[in-house]
């Protein structure tokens, strides 16, 4: 296997340069699909025969709670290739993406929230689902706040692999016992595990709306961590060079 | 500085201040009797969940306990003297939790019959529960730990901690509590229990490495 | 058995922040030799032992120990050295003699004693060194250099809090250390009395 | 230093570790979450333990923010300054505790009606817990005070600090929950929240004495 | 505005657990003296500043304040001192502007920074205390010296990390306090460079 992409990857100019170059398209392509999802979700799709129109929030609402676990997930490796091969960005990476993943979690709760008290006549039920997002976020909290807390660089950065390690190991483990958690205590009255068996119209608006969410939100993450190499490569030559010719 | 000296000096330490031992077992006590004085003292209300609460009980003792491992480490410059020994930092970690763990949970278990008592816990799962805290509280230990010192620094670090750390024991929480219901319904336990156990196990094996990556992180 | 030290500092560069502490710093340390660090306050004395021991991270340079390069695994050097810092590492809960046995589990009880004795604790030995003076627990610190046969001796302003007897005599030992054939680097504010020194001058910023 | 710059700074540094009061909040969550996690999830068990749950919480949310609310001062010298100042130990306790309250208060108030959905607390009940939130708070924050002063000398005072004052608690939190269980009977609250009020006005009156004598005596 | 200082300290005992730390001690601190109390480490110098500042107890003996008995009741002492102690209350959250203007609310931010200056921490006003090096948290504590109008100093090891200029400035700034009618009372195991002082001694125990 060539691991040149890789060790050029852990090179801050490397992928300041490549970022520049595709987290601009991203942005857009992305927050196109989305909208394209949305629109077509919102206004075009028929609606739900149970749940009526209120099911539409389902486009913001199932992107959005995937992506929260996938940033975590992404965190959980890079953290790993922090502590392990010491790369550079790895710390970059899990700080820019840590913020995006936390709104995510945050959006999950809050539309899931607005979503249930039409349906289940509650904002809140204590199912596994809704409790490992949850605890999902507030890991998400965790790796902000000791990061913020933490004036020195070079400790922060340990500091933030640590906790994003050891989190994702967590995961897995907090989603089953969640689950085997709530199964055996009380039957669970609302069922998120069993997918509505949808038809196409409403699951192709689902589809875009998914993959626009991903391409924006990865082209975000790049401009954060764009700007996170920047401050900290200040003093080398060609951040100098770069900042230069961007006239600022 | 070698293993053997560190743990005596380390036990020693514990010894010199025992009173925080006892402490510890009376900051359970008070948990206890806090809830059925803020929630609901009758015995209907008790009985079924006393095991989750002498569990959050537990849980919140063991974040004091552990809340400010290495502070004290940190401050009077150990923490230099772990690194500059040559020995290995993941092993003393170790230790210190191992001693630790007895300062506070041998006194724990000793006075468990009696409180449990004060929360209408049936007799018969009496011995669920202590099984539970043998092999669940290591884990809630180790994982202190790594809290313990990656917020060794800040001068406030314990809700920080606590932030940190709480997520990673739910599980432990969760399958604690599930073997005692499960008991009270004259259900198996070993699988819980044998969950715990593993977990307490897998903690073992990273939660010493982790630790000792953040004390290293944290001297400079 | 006569100590060898032989470390070499080559071209090292540090920051701190935005702040370079030094830049293509070189300097040896062997045996029989007592360097100063000197430099005003804030100029990376401190820092330097530091990323010698390998907490600091270096942005460039190389360190050598004994002709092996430890730039990168500090393994041979931290097996040989002894770091005292700007706080020291006493337990207060502890007495003096437990801090030592610590510290120094192979000494003898009389070893023990004796090194207190040398650092004037010796009725203080069984006192927590919390109810310790500023000066008296900086001693206990001290007196592991009594009780050890590591050659480099690597000491962060020693000489913090002591009386002038007490500078005296741990001057008097350093001397006793560096004809055995041991080396010890040191930073300090206050002129040496009896001692001669290799300057390393960290330049201020 | 004078009254006005002493709470400046003490704000001051509060808001530099802003994680921290975050962190306070993020505690309150917490502990409301493990208690569903560790006992049970269902509404029927909730909903009426709910204003005792939600008082636990604040309790242990409280403890933690000022355990070690001098030990900072205590390490770096400001007690001595404090008494070398000339200024009344009382006053600068008062304004301490005063700043940490704000600090810490605002946001779990702020964040409370969403909680407080979590353990599914009727919105009827939801103005008297705020009430006796805001009215029972001060009693707790300033007997912390005491407490934490108390065992600012000692290494590991935590501990110590919660045996002292949680039986000081006890009886703020038993009106608490008493007024919030009133309130979901639709009973008048007027009375107990009352004597809330009264409970914290005492402590103004006493508290800061008490903790000032204890700086005192600490510093030697 | 000339100062003015008249402490009387009387037959003075103090004991610290069973060691007693001074018996019969009598000596003065007035206007333009410089008072150094001196003795081996443990000798009690530290123990005296509190009793005087009425932190630790007296077994016997009487303090004079201007005239004025304050053996129980220390306010005129109290208001007419700045004291700073081996651990002189810097907060290391605050940067070092913060600091002294907590000490110092009524100085202006002009005067604030020159006295930052003189302790040569002027590009350091605004950088958290926690990641200044030894000597330079010292400094922010000695800034608060210029920027006091109070009479009596009472400095427990003032000199303790700081670098030769460090020293030298101090020793010239109490100079200027003592011509201004200020006394000074510390404590240093370093020899002054160019000051003569007063000296108390606490014999060893
Ligand atoms: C705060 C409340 C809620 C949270 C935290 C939450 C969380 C989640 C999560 C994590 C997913 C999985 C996304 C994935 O990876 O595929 C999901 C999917 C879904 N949720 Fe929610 N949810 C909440 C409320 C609701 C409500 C009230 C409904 C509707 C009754 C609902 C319906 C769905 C549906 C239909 C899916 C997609 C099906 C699936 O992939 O399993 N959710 N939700
Ligand atoms: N907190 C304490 N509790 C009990 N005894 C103490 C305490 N602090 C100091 N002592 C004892 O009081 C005596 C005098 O201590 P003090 O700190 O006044 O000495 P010092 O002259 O300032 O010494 P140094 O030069 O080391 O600063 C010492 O013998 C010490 O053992
Ligand atoms: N924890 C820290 N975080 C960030 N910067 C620091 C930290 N500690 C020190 N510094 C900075 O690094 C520089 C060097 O500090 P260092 O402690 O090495 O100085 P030093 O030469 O030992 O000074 P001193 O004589 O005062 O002990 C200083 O300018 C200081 O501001
Ligand atoms: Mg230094
Ligand atoms: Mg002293």
């Amino acid at each position: 296997m060539n691991w040149t992409w890789f060790h050029k990857l852990g090179s801050p100019k490397w992928f300041y340069q490549w970022a520049s170059k595709w987290a601009g398209k991203l942005v857009w392509i992305g927050l196109l699909l989305l909208l394209i999802g949305v629109v077509w979700g919102l206004a075009f799709a028929p609606a739900d025969y149970q749940q009526g129109n209120s099911f539409r929030i389902i486009y913001i609402h199932v992107p959005v709670a995937m992506l929260a676990q996938s940033c975590y997930l992404a965190m959980g490796i890079a953290g790993f290739v922090a502590l392990v091969w010491q790369m550079k960005l790895a710390p970059v990476f899990i700080k820019s993406v840590a913020v995006v993943g936390a709104v995510m979690a945050f959006i999950a709760l809050l539309s899931g929230a607005i979503w249930g008290k039409p349906t289940w006549g509650t904002w809140w039920v204590w199912d596994a689902r809704l409790t490992s997002v949850l605890v999902l976020f507030l890991l998400y909290m965790g790796v902000i706040a000791i990061q913020n807390a933490l004036d020195d660089q070079v400790f922060a950065d340990k500091a933030v692999a640590v906790v994003s390690l050891v989190g994702v190991i967590n995961l897995p483990i907090i989603k089953y016992s969640v689950e085997w958690w709530n199964t055996l205590h009380q039957p669970a009255t609302f069922r998120l595990t069993e997918k509505p068996s949808m038809p196409m119209e409403m699951w192709l608006p689902l589809l875009f709306s998914a993959l626009g969410l991903y391409l924006f939100s990865a082209g975000i993450a790049m401009w954060r961590m764009q700007t996170e190499v920047l401050k900290r490569e200040r003093k080398a030559n060609w951040v100098k060079q770069e900042v230069m010719s961007d006239g600022i | 500085m070698n293993y053997t000296s560190f743990f005596k000096a380390e036990w020693l330490s514990l010894l010199r201040r025992k009173q925080d031992t006892l402490n510890a077992l009376l900051f359970f006590v008070m948990v206890i009797t806090l809830f059925p004085l803020g929630v609901d003292p009758s015995s209907e209300f008790l009985a079924p969940a006393a095991g989750g609460i002498i569990w959050c009980a537990t849980a919140l003792s063991v974040l004091m306990a552990v809340e400010g491992l290495f502070k004290e480490d940190f401050n009077d410059g150990s923490l230099e003297q772990w690194l500059a020994s040559g020995l290995s930092v993941s092993v003393l970690v170790l230790l210190k939790v191992l001693a630790q763990w007895l300062m506070v949970m041998v006194p724990l278990l000793l006075a468990l019959p009696v409180l449990a008592q004060m929360l209408f816990l049936p007799w018969s799962s009496l011995l669920t529960v202590m099984g539970s805290l043998l092999l669940g509280t290591p884990a809630l230990f180790l994982i202190g730990a790594i809290g313990a010192a990656l917020t060794v620094s800040l001068r406030r670090g314990a809700v920080l901690m606590l932030l940190l750390i709480l997520p990673l024991y739910i599980p432990v929480i969760i399958f604690a509590t599930g073997a005692i219901r499960a008991a009270q319904l004259q259900m198996s336990v070993s699988g819980q229990l044998a969950i715990l156990a593993a977990m307490s196990i897998v903690a073992l094996a990273l939660a010493p490495v982790m630790t000792a990556i953040s004390i290293k992180a944290s001297v400079n | 058995m006569q100590k060898s030290v032989n470390l070499q500092v080559n071209q090292l560069y540090l920051e701190r922040g935005d702040r370079d502490l030094c830049q293509d710093l070189t300097f040896s340390v062997t045996s029989g030799e007592l360097v100063r660090v000197a430099g005003e306050n804030g100029a990376g004395k401190s820092s330097l032992m530091k990323a010698l021991l390998g907490w600091l991270p270096i942005e460039s340079g190389q360190i050598e120990y004994k002709g092996e390069d430890v730039t990168v695994h500090r393994d041979v050097l931290l097996a040989d050295q002894l770091y005292l810092g700007h706080t020291p590492g006493i337990k207060t809960v502890l007495t003096p003699l437990e801090n030592l046995r610590l510290y120094c589990p192979e000494a003898s009880l009389q070893a023990l004693e004796q090194a207190l004795e040398h650092v004037q604790l010796g009725p203080y030995a069984d006192i927590p060194a919390a109810q310790l003076s500023a000066g008296q627990k900086r001693r206990v610190a001290l007196a592991r250099l009594w009780l050890t046969d590591k050659p480099l001796w690597l000491l962060d302003e020693p000489f913090t809090a002591l009386d002038h007897a007490g500078v005296l005599a741990l001057e008097a030992h350093i001397k006793t250390h560096l004809d055995s054939g041991g080396a010890v680097m040191l930073t300090t504010h206050q002129t040496l009395l009896t001692l001669s020194a290799k300057t390393v001058e960290l330049a201020a910023a």
